[in-house]
């Protein structure tokens, strides 16, 4: 059953990403980011982070993801054209990139022997309960930094946004 | 395991007929309370009191021609609908409507799925709902649906926020995410409801999560996105037929939830205002009764031709659900049927109620309102609610 | 029941990343680069959460929380910075901004 | 239960913020009520914490550990003994008084508000510094006393003279810090730790050659802090500041810590018996020395500015001679009688629309008759004259001396009958004979008066009345010292030939000053113009560092070495730009790329440096 909903999801997920990286208009890219944002919630359920899966789809898919289409709506993106000028881009890219994905494949086989293995329920330490209690004490100074951050963000963005638009 | 999957689809089932049918009557039963309030009849030709226009209204959009305007982005096109209806759907899954009841004399739950993360789940999937309106508005390339599509996004965006706040606070009272537990904490009479449970009755937030409900889900006075005067019919212009019905649906299964929502977090789910020992458990017989009785007078001496039948059956209806109330079997599961369905229902006349009488926002105000009172008010009241509880425990 | 090797979840998260690797690389679009981050994000997010299981702990929840608080401010900013760019010169091409060079 | 310590400072540091924010859109009122509301709340609470405590034994807060770094720590602490209190008493006390004078004397100038947030800032810092319970704590309150000094000395900042003297007063008291950061880097270096207890407690087993070292290196920030020889220089020129300002802080308090650092200090000193000495010597001839330049000033604050180093030397001769509490003895009452001075002399200069010079004055007796009064009380008590608060805590030091060494007793009775002089020569010159000026005299109101009245009382009664020697008799080590009725009444008989000296040269035959001043005009010269030390000072420190730094540092090292190399190095990293730059080509994507082949040579360089297992 969890390897099931393993591969569906994990399938799922990784069409969807090869989908974002080599579909030509930005909002087929969006929906299907949103895809693999669904389907990772869905793999943090198996893994039994369940307030982190609420709080992927809430944050990223509802939140962020929104943003994205909004801009895409706005600026009324169209498809790409089909011309790229960095050479060196196109031609390390690919061969680093295979590069990159063997060594950490590797790594990870090599690191993580197929004996060590999930199944749904191994993990109970990931409700909101949890997850408040340390975000609230161990993590207190990093929670009230991010906060901050936030805060500057928005300033950011209303002041970025706002000058241009006025 | 077996019996499991088996009750599982007899409930999904049952819930999946009771909302739908529920989605077609709301229909009607709005069209009657504006038409009402505005001092006319209301639908009136179809059936008794117009009682079978729902159902003439789906074999109207199932048989009318299926139109797809060129120049549309087609896969979006085709999907945003049903997306919308999807994910209206989706909460209703973790929504409890009873207690444990026995089937079969298998013990089980009157809800689909309960989950640790209840309350989680019903935000995500409704911050998930704005994609819907915004691919329809978007795919549909034209402007009146962009501009409603672009306005619904940024308006479900702003709202969700002093709403989920707001459901913070209750949340704060009951130190649950399951929706069930949460019901149970607020056992034992009005007075243990978040809406006036100390130590900080949680009115204001109710306050604020129906006016975000209003807007979550583009009724009245929040209906900007198909302000029809400025944009036509907003996101859904382009859309007919039954992609035209599935966000009408839509609208209405996000009312059922919302309302649904505000029931089980603040007004004590299905528990009655007060104990049983009070005798809380005649008032639907009481109400039931008084209903047929009216009924009757009324078809002994009636105003109009048709009522002479119309009347005497409705009471004898009424009469019959009276007495069913009164069997001891059906009890322990419909009485809390019936005080879910009776708070449900009242804040959905609430919806109607306001969508007969107050006219619509200006867009900046919609916005102005959502960021300067609502987000700071509803700030305000979770620190408040916080600051009580720690100090109480 | 079968159960699920973690190096699977690894591994598929090493995919997701290199995939947004190589929209980064390979996309001209700027919001379709961007969106190539946020899949970044999200792959480490899972390896994050994967490490939580592995040693039983929440801390690395939190670690994907944070990202995600991270991703949302970048979000946001970058966004808007999108949006001023666009005002100023009406293309979306990342290879078009580059004016800082000169 | 705490006492909340923290409050005493923090109240004036509170007005200071509000004042020093705001303080431009309140009116005076508001400004006033929060000056002096949060000085005197402080006051209060510090009667308060007095009398809530045992003051027997050391009373000590904790608030938070300020730095850590392996063994060593330093908490941000407050500890409140005797010494603490009498001094707490003395800073908060007199500050309010001072407070309440400035409302009279400042309610015609500009910059209202500033000179009130100054002076809450002054009282944090000082309040701070007296409440320390390490060397870092009483640094930082150390370093702003000095920071508000040099502010509140350049209040008129549209004045040159203004601010020079207080950048002299910042960069004089620099040296001083020096000596006094030195002192505490040492203790850190030996002890390992900068708690007071600790370090005091540790202090009898050190080497003496340390200690000696510690003591010198202490004693060279308080000759900085409180104007001791040769460090003196910039307090008679920080007489350009508000009146006020010279009572609270060249007079009562700052100046003073040096004094309350050192007797602090006392059980390091008292095992560096050479560091001792050298502060009596040191102490001595500054009271001397400045004394005899007090001689012949003519500006009314200078007399007093000289006045005050000189009569800061006798402290430091109590504790050089190991009195500490006759130290601190006099420095109280040094604060009562010598703010009464001040106050009164600007109260003069008030009457006189700003004349300072004393030669513009003469016969302001009648015209203002309350300041008349009550600095004649404060000049009887400076000139030592029993029962006046000055007589006991001089003659505490003075037997002290004698006990320690004669000569520093015969030398400091001679300084007291020149104190005794110019002291009445200023009020001579000032309140008898004929008016010699222009202006229109006029009493002061009432709100500056009331504090010279309560000064006033304090100068008369405050040496018998608070018996600081008896106080803090278990704060020090108890020392014997004999009480001598011949060489009380020889000092005291000093003190009123000086009196009588000044009678008659400015008030019994007036042109008697003169004549003298003429009969011996080369010694004259030189004390008027004070030794020529600022002269000197010039000569020998100022123009060669000027004249070095501009020859040897701007144009060889800075024009020559510095900004060759750092050309050098641009035009090398030019160089290496220029090559470099081709990567850098704007298109963001092969970044990206660079940023990938980064972290795969990265991934496998520590794979094959064995870090990932």
């Amino acid at each position: 059953m969890d390897v099931i909903l393993f591969l569906v999801f994990a399938l799922f997920a990784v069409a969807c990403a090869i989908n974002v990286v080599v579909q030509r208009h930005p909002i087929t890219s969006a929906i299907s980011l949103i895809g693999v944002m669904a389907s990772l919630a869905v793999l943090y359920l198996l893994l039994g982070a369940e307030f982190i899966a609420a709080a992927q789809v809430i944050v990223y898919a509802g939140a962020i993801m929104v943003l994205f289409v909004f801009v895409i709506m706005l600026l009324n993106a169209g498809a790409e054209l089909r011309s790229g000028r960095s050479l060196m881009a196109q031609a390390l890219g690919v061969p680093l990139l295979a590069a990159l994905l063997g060594i950490v494949a590797f790594f990870v086989q090599r690191l993580f022997p197929r004996e060590t293995t999930t199944h749904f329920g191994g993990f109970t330490g990931g409700g909101a309960k949890e997850v408040g209690r340390a975000l609230f004490t161990t993590y207190l100074l990093p929670f009230e930094a991010t906060s901050i951050l936030i805060l500057i963000a928005i300033v950011g963005a209303i002041v970025l946004a706002h000058k241009e638009l006025d | 395991m077996d019996s499991f999957i088996v009750i599982s689809l007899i409930k999904v089932a049952v819930v999946f007929a009771v909302l739908l049918t529920t989605l077609a009557y709301l229909q009607w039963v709005e069209r009657k309370v504006i038409a009402h309030i505005q001092v006319r009849p209301g639908p009136y030709r179809v059936g008794p009191h117009g009682l079978l226009q729902p159902l003439a209204d789906v074999v109207k959009l199932i048989t009318k021609e299926d139109l797809r305007p060129p120049f549309v982005h087609k896969a979006l096109y085709l999907a945003a609908p049903f997306m919308a209806m999807t994910l209206a759907l989706m909460s209703i899954c973790v929504i409890p409507f009873g207690p444990a009841i026995h089937l079969g004399g298998v013990p089980t739950w009157m809800q689909l799925t309960d989950l640790n993360i209840g309350v989680l789940f019903v935000l995500a999937v409704s911050s998930m709902g704005v994609y819907g309106v915004a691919f329809a508005g978007w795919a549909s390339n034209n402007k009146y649906a962009l501009l409603g599509g672009l306005r619904s996004s940024a308006q479900m965006i702003s709202y969700e926020l002093p709403m989920s706040i707001a459901i913070a606070a209750p949340l704060l009272l009951s130190n649950t995410l399951s929706l069930r537990t949460l019901v149970d904490t607020q056992a034992g009479g009005i007075w243990h409801w978040n809406v006036l449970r100390g130590p900080f009755p949680q009115i204001v937030s109710f306050v604020i999560f129906l006016i975000a409900a209003f807007a979550e889900t583009n009724r009245v006075p929040f209906d900007l996105p198909e302000a029809e005067n400025e944009l036509v019919a907003g996101f859904h212009t382009e859309y007919s037929s039954m992609k035209f019905a599935s966000f009408f649906m839509a609208e209405y299964a996000n009312m059922i939830t919302v309302s649904s929502m505000a029931v089980l977090l603040f007004l004590g789910g299905w528990m009655a205002p007060w104990p049983a020992r009070y005798g809380s458990s005649v008032v639907p017989v009481l109400v039931f009764a008084c209903a047929g009785a009216i009924a009757l007078y009324h078809g002994i001496r009636p105003a109009r031709r048709r009522d002479r039948y119309s009347l005497p059956v409705t009471g004898v209806v009424f009469l019959t659900v009276a007495a069913v109330f009164l069997l001891p079997m059906v009890q322990n599961w419909l009485l809390p049927l019936f005080w879910f369905g009776a708070k449900v229902g009242s804040i959905l006349f609430t919806f109607m109620w306001v969508r007969g009488t107050l006219p619509r926002f200006r867009y900046d105000q919609l916005m102005g309102f959502a960021w300067k009172w609502l987000f700071p008010a509803a700030m305000l009241n979770l620190l408040v609610t916080g600051f009580l509880v720690a100090w109480v425990s | 029941m079968a159960s699920v090797p973690i190096s699977w979840f690894l591994t598929l998260s090493a995919v997701l990343f290199a995939l947004g690797v190589a929209g980064f690389l390979f996309r001209r679009n700027i919001i379709t680069v961007f969106m190539s981050i946020e899949l970044m994000l999200n792959a480490v997010n899972l390896s994050f959460v994967t490490f939580a299981y592995q040693f039983k702990k929440v801390d690395g929840h939190l670690l994907a929380l944070f990202v995600m608080v991270v991703a949302a401010a970048e979000a946001a900013v970058g966004l808007a910075i999108i949006l001023t760019v666009f005002k100023r010169r009406p293309s979306l091409d990342i290879d078009d901004v580059n004016s800082m060079k000169n | 239960m705490p006492m909340q310590l923290w409050l005493i400072p923090i109240l004036p540091l509170a007005g200071f913020l509000v004042n020093g924010l705001f303080g431009r859109r309140f009116s005076k009122g508001i400004v006033n009520a929060i000056a002096i509301g949060s000085v005197a709340l402080s006051f209060a609470w510090v009667v308060k914490t007095l009398l809530g405590l045992d003051l027997d034994h050391a009373y000590t807060e904790r608030y938070f550990t300020w730095i850590q770094s392996g063994a060593f720590q330093v908490n941000c602490e407050f500890t409140v003994d005797k010494l603490t209190a009498v001094m707490l008493l003395v800073v908060t006390g007199v500050g309010s008084l001072i407070h309440v004078y400035s409302l009279g004397y400042m309610a015609h100038e500009g910059g209202y508000y500033r000179f009130f947030a100054y002076l809450n800032l002054f009282m944090f810092f000082m309040l701070t510094l007296v409440l320390a319970a390490n060397y870092l704590v009483l640094f930082v309150g150390w370093e702003g006393v000095g920071l508000c000094s040099y502010l509140l000395i350049g209040f008129y900042f549209d004045k040159k003279v203004a601010t020079d003297a207080g950048n002299k007063a910042f960069i004089v008291n620099r040296i001083g810090d020096f000596g006094f950061s030195l002192a505490v880097f040492y203790i850190v270096k030996h002890f390992g730790t900068l708690d007071f207890k600790t370090v005091f407690e540790q202090a009898a087993g050190k080497p003496e050659g340390m200690l000696t070292i510690v003591g010198l290196l202490l004693m060279v920030g308080a000759c900085g802090k409180s104007a001791q020889l040769p460090l003196y220089v910039w307090l008679p020129d920080a007489m350009a500041g508000p009146t006020p300002v010279s009572a609270l802080i060249h007079a009562a308090t700052m100046v003073t810590a040096g004094v309350y650092m050192t007797a602090r200090s006392w059980p390091i000193l008292i095992h560096a018996p050479a560091a001792m000495d050298a502060i009596a010597v040191i102490g001595i001839a500054t009271a001397f020395f400045a004394a005899t330049i007090g001689l012949a000033q003519n500006d009314i604050k200078k007399v007093f500015a000289y006045s005050t180093v000189s009569q800061l030397g006798y402290m430091f001769v109590g504790v050089g001679c190991g009195a500490f509490s006759a130290g601190i003895y006099h420095l109280m009452t040094h604060a009562f009688f010598k703010a009464l001075l001040f106050l009164g002399a600007g109260s003069v200069i008030h009457a006189l629309s700003g004349e300072q010079d004393m030669r513009q004055m003469g016969g302001l007796r009648k015209k203002v008759p309350w300041t008349f009064l009550t600095m004649m009380c404060a000049a009887v008590a400076i000139a030592g004259i029993p029962p006046f608060a000055g007589f006991f805590s001089k003659d505490a030091i003075l037997l002290a001396a004698h006990a320690h060494s004669p000569w520093i007793y015969w030398v400091g009775t001679i300084t007291a009958g020149m104190t005794a002089f110019y002291v009445f020569r200023a009020m001579f010159l000032t309140f008898f004979g004929e008016y010699r000026g222009n202006a229109q005299p006029h009493e002061s109101s009432p709100v500056m008066l009331v504090p010279l009245a309560v000064l006033a009382l304090l100068s008369i009664g405050g040496g018998f009345l608070f018996r600081i020697p008896e106080f803090l008799g278990s704060v020090f080590p108890p020392r014997e010292v004999p009480e001598d009725g011949v060489l009380m009444a020889i000092s005291t008989l000093a003190g009123v030939a000086g009196i009588a000296i000044a009678w008659l040269m400015y008030v019994a035959k007036p042109g008697m000053a003169d004549a003298f001043a003429g009969g011996v005009k080369g010694l004259y010269t030189l004390v008027y113009n004070k030794y020529f030390v600022d002269e000197i000072y010039d000569a020998a420190v100022v123009g060669p560092l000027v004249n070095g730094s501009r020859e040897v540092l701007s144009k060889g090292v800075d024009a020559g070495m510095i900004d060759g190399a750092a050309n050098g190095v641009g035009a090398r990293a030019q160089d290496i730009g220029g090559i470099l730059r081709r990567l850098q080509s704007g298109d963001i994507r092969s970044y990206a790329t660079w940023v990938l082949l980064g972290s795969v040579v990265a991934i496998v360089a520590i794979d094959l440096a064995g870090g990932i297992r």
